[in-house]
């Protein structure tokens, strides 16, 4: 665990799942929602957790945001907050 | 096969709802015999539990041949096995009770709606028996996202956010769950109960085991809607089709009450509780704030089914405030109001279902003149209005009874007064009901009189079971000597 | 002195730092954010943030990932656990992915619902239109 | 909320320090499975082997819990009534788009008409052919994923999730009549059911075999094999059920989501 490369990772998943938050707009929420999901499975892998690091890749990043882009589709993309 | 219960138990109404969802594809008709099928076969397995329990004491039961700190193990003794007669007979009763509304109102997704419907049970059912920490939350989310679904599909404009509510309250509740769980993990090792009891005593200095064991504490309590995290159990119950209801309200919060008492008693001590946790007082304090505030909130409300959510609410009340006194009598008085207040609020949902389903909407001044048309129907709902007040002969007033005395040899006399408020407010509430329905008659040519004329007593399948409900409530009130000497005391004479 | 204790002890559990501040961003949306679909990314960044929890548990300096080398039908060599990651906590945390992203599935099926009731799938814009029919 | 968090904070203290091989949970109960797992499964994943056999409960159930989504997203949108829309056809050899209100419908067996979206994306050549292209090889890799749990790490979760996804890229790629008409919602739901009814199946059979629920050594009575190759191919069938279920529940919840519950026009 090269401590470095950890914190790294740590630092862009908390700017990611802030930005997922705080972006107006929902396409580029669930883009971010990916991107956050990607991090978080490369840091599992450094974490030696392979099994849970391949599931959060492929269930996580890659269907939940197919969903989340559906489900956007079907409604706005328009969000006050 | 005897020996196999347990996992019988659970594992033939999980089939079984593989099969239905199957043939909802293939043979429409056949769904519903299947699920009643099924029911019938797991209340025949608990009540064979039970006879098994009581006579060995404790079963304990290994998942796929492992011993327990490595596979998971099903522990069934007395206690829960009571509870899981009370979860699978309101079960199979209310599956009778609704079979005609639901093939009248889901005709085209009857098939998911058993499904989800036997898996709800299946999910309660496994959470009393469960004897491993982190298999209790798996099948926790499998008793939430049926009932997510099953509220969802009540009236268009108000059930699918109320249950949106649900989703994210009880999501919080099972993490906040899932969190004391993993800090229990990371301080001793082992999910399995009797393996973290064992483990537990050489640390109860440590600030994790103590911070676990508030995160699981509140979890189950929003899980429960306990008072001040209750805001999501009135909308969700009101606005749910009563079919579902009538499954929902008397048992989620219920066997979560039953998690809360198995997780004081047999994994955190009871010394570890009740001796270095000062709060236990705070939270009976609570519990009078949650009878008290439910039976003032149901005072102010028009609609009676939102009346009678607010009455779960004081009824959990009760139940936390009986099992967090600490003493014996006090826990049976919990213990026996859990399997009391089951069956009481199964009959008045059911009762208000028939109503509601025969009168469109269930606003008090509808009620007016409604005995002379449905006898039956208010009969029954006067029975378990009664029983919920805590009239003797109906089993309401023995737990009551229990927890009254209880309270006294705890000496918290605030407990006791706020039960006897309470009962007192309930009075008001059900005999508001019951003098309309008697005596008020509705003044001629408006519209409600027209549609009071032409409605009659409910079909006769669901009138039935009714009736067996409520009879049941005077069984269960005559024999409720004979069920906390036989199965609650030698449960709980060991550990209290 | 304690200001070096604190220190290494900040640095010796640094990840379990990380996980709870994850947990509050989740928290703080779910709670504060008004539109519907926000709130859910908070429950799900809620969810992955007590698995990263749970992960941090089992991992352990210098442990390698949990596949012991199978040499077909070879004499069985001691395995020492110590340079193995704990599996355990990994195959809860399959468990625990599955049941978010199905929570995640229903509750969006759920927010399509009010759309189409409602229209919007702001909170505040629903509740006055309930409040006006 | 933060008072939460400030209980949190206050329980890391009494932690053991991250990453150190001696903190309880890693003596306690996980050195066993390490060292028996081998010899007892002959499954060197040994993530897979506590998935699917020690804790194989746990699993069953998890299945359950995604055939629940798939069965509430079906229950909660799936609508049966047809959608008065007009309809769109595009003339194939010259690419001209028809717009056709109200109900009445071009004779479908005419060859050069083709039904496409109300919501109009253009016909993009590369990405029909290259996601044809791309769909099998998509699946021979998830096939491998579920197949290979043993030794690499993957299993049944992960293979039906990308097995579900290659008929998720179909649908995107071409639109979502495609898809359906490959594999229809009849079929995707009863294989959904099957797939979770081949792991409590064999759970079942182990009780009727006299063994305990899910213990899958009494497989070796019907199987020509000693008791544990029986655990070691026991857990490949349940991850076959679960790959199977997974993959589609994810096209269920997919179809739903997309079409809003009426499988006529997708993403």
């Amino acid at each position: 665990m090269i401590w470095q490369l950890d914190l790294a990772i740590l630092t862009l998943l908390i700017v990611c799942a802030v930005a997922a938050i705080s972006v107006k707009d929902l396409l580029a929420t669930a883009i971010l929602f990916g991107a956050y999901s990607f991090m978080m499975c490369l840091l599992w892998s450094i974490m030696a957790a392979v099994d849970v690091a391949f599931t959060e890749a492929s269930v996580g990043a890659g269907v939940s945001t197919v969903f989340f882009v559906a489900a956007v589709f079907r409604t706005t993309r328009r969000t006050k907050d | 096969m005897i020996a196999h219960y347990p996992a019988l138990l659970v594992t033939i109404p999980l089939l079984a709802a593989f099969v239905i969802y199957g043939c909802s594809w293939l043979h429409k008709k056949s769904c519903l015999p299947l699920a009643l099928l099924a029911l019938a076969i797991s209340c025949a397995v608990s009540i064979g539990l039970l006879a098994q329990a009581i006579a060995k004491g404790h079963i304990s039961y290994h998942l796929g041949g492992w011993q327990p700190p490595w596979g998971i193990a099903y522990e069934v003794d007395p206690l829960n096995a009571l509870v899981l007669v009370a979860v699978s007979t309101v079960a199979f009763i209310n599956l009778i009770a609704t079979a005609g509304e639901i093939e009248q109102v889901f005709s085209d997704r009857k098939g998911a709606f058993y499904t989800l419907y036997l898996l709800f049970i299946v999910g309660l059912l496994g959470i009393v028996v469960t004897g491993d920490l982190f298999n209790l939350y798996v099948l926790l989310e499998i008793a939430s996202i049926t009932g997510y679904s099953l509220i969802a599909m009540g009236q268009a404009d108000r059930a699918p956010l109320s249950s949106l509510n649900y989703v994210f309250m009880g999501t919080i509740g099972a993490c906040f769950y899932l969190l004391g769980v993993g800090y229990i993990y990371i301080m001793t090792g082992s999910l399995n109960m009797a393996d973290v009891r064992a483990l537990l005593p050489s640390l109860y200095h440590s600030s994790a085991i103590l911070v676990a064991f508030i995160f699981c504490l509140v979890g189950v309590m929003i899980k429960m809607g306990f008072f001040p995290l209750h805001t999501w159990l009135p909308n969700a119950y009101t606005y749910a089709p009563s079919p579902a209801i009538s499954l929902i309200a008397p048992l989620m919060t219920k066997v979560m009450a039953y998690v809360m008492i198995r997780l004081i008693l047999s994994v955190f001590s009871p010394a570890f509780t009740f001796a270095s946790l000062v709060v236990g007082h705070g939270i009976v304090w609570l519990a009078c704030l949650a009878i008290l505030m439910g039976a003032i909130l149901a005072l102010s409300q028009r609609d009676i089914k939102k009346m009678l959510t607010y009455i779960i609410v004081s009824e959990i009340g009760y139940i936390v405030g009986g099992a967090w006194l600490g003493n014996n009598t006090a826990m049976t008085g919990a213990v026996l109001h859990i399997i009391n207040d089951t069956l009481m609020t199964f009959c008045v949902f059911l009762a208000v279902g028939g109503i509601s389903r025969k009168l469109g909407s269930v606003e008090l001044n509808n009620f007016k003149g409604l005995f002379k048309k449905m006898p039956f129907t208010m009969g029954a709902f006067v029975a378990s209005g009664l029983s919920i007040i805590g009239v003797p002969p109906t089993c309401g007033f023995f737990s009551k009874w229990y927890l009254i005395s209880g309270a006294m040899e705890a000496g918290s006399y605030s407990f006791v007064c706020v039960l006897i408020i309470s009962s007192l407010i309930n009075v008001i509430l059900f005999f508001r009901i019951i003098e309309t329905a008697f005596f008020a008659h509705s003044d001629p040519g408006n519209r409600h009189d027209y549609l009071l004329s032409e409605i009659d007593e409910i079909s006769l399948n669901t009138l039935i079971p009714l009736l067996m409900a409520a009879a049941g409530l005077l069984v269960l009130g005559m024999y409720s000597g004979t069920v906390v000497g036989r199965v609650i005391q030698p449960a709980l004479a060991g550990i209290l | 002195m304690n200001m070096e204790a604190f220190l290494n002890h900040l640095v010796a559990k640094y990840n379990f730092w990380l996980y709870i501040i994850l947990m509050m961003i989740g928290l703080y949306a779910m709670i504060a954010k008004n539109n519907l679909i926000k709130k859910l990314v908070g429950m799900n960044i809620f969810q992955t943030a007590i698995i990263l929890f749970y992960v941090s548990i089992g991992s352990k300096r210098g442990g390698t990932i949990p596949i012991l080398e199978h040499v077909s039908g070879g004499a069985q060599h001691a395995i020492d656990p110590a340079n193995y990651v704990n599996p355990l906590p990994h195959v809860l945390m399959l468990t625990a992915i599955v049941v978010s992203v199905s929570t995640f599935g229903v509750a969006l099926a759920l927010a399509i619902k009010i759309y189409q009731r409602y229209k919007t799938l702001e909170e505040d814009e629903i509740l006055t239109r309930i409040r006006e029919s | 909320m933060i008072l939460s968090g400030g209980l949190l904070l206050y329980a890391t203290k009494d932690f053991p320090s991250w990453g150190d091989p001696t903190s309880p949970a890693s003596t306690h109960v996980s050195p066993r499975y390490l060292k028996k797992s081998l010899e007892e499964t002959r499954v060197p994943n040994v993530v897979t082997s506590i998935l699917a056999d020690y804790r194989g409960y746990d699993t069953m159930f998890e299945t359950t819990v995604i055939f629940c989504a798939g069965v509430a997203c079906f229950m909660l949108l799936r609508t049966f009534e047809k959608r008065e829309t007009d309809h769109y056809y595009r003339h194939v050899p010259t690419g001209i788009t028809i717009h056709i209100k109200g109900q009445r419908e071009i004779p479908i067996e005419s060859k050069e008409f083709e039904k496409i979206d109300a919501i109009w994306t253009p016909y993009d050549l590369i990405i029909n052919t290259v996601s044809r292209f791309l769909v099998p090889f998509i699946q021979l890799f998830a096939l491998y994923v579920i197949a290979h749990g043993h030794h690499s790490p993957g299993g049944g979760f992960q293979g039906g999730v990308i097995l579900g996804a290659s008929m998720i890229v179909l649908a995107i790629a071409f639109n979502l009549r495609t898809a359906v008409r490959r594999l229809g919602e009849r079929i995707d739901s009863i294989m959904s059911a099957l797939g979770v009814f081949i792991y409590s199946g064999i759970g079942a059979l182990c009780v009727l075999l006299g063994a305990n629920f899910l213990d899958y050594k009494a497989l070796a009575q019907i199987l020509p094999i000693d008791r544990v190759a029986a655990r070691s191919d026991g857990i490949l069938g349940v991850e076959i059920g679960v790959g199977i279920a997974v993959m589609a529940v994810m096209i269920c919840v997919y179809n739903n989501v997309a079409s809003e519950g009426r499988y006529d026009e997708g993403l």
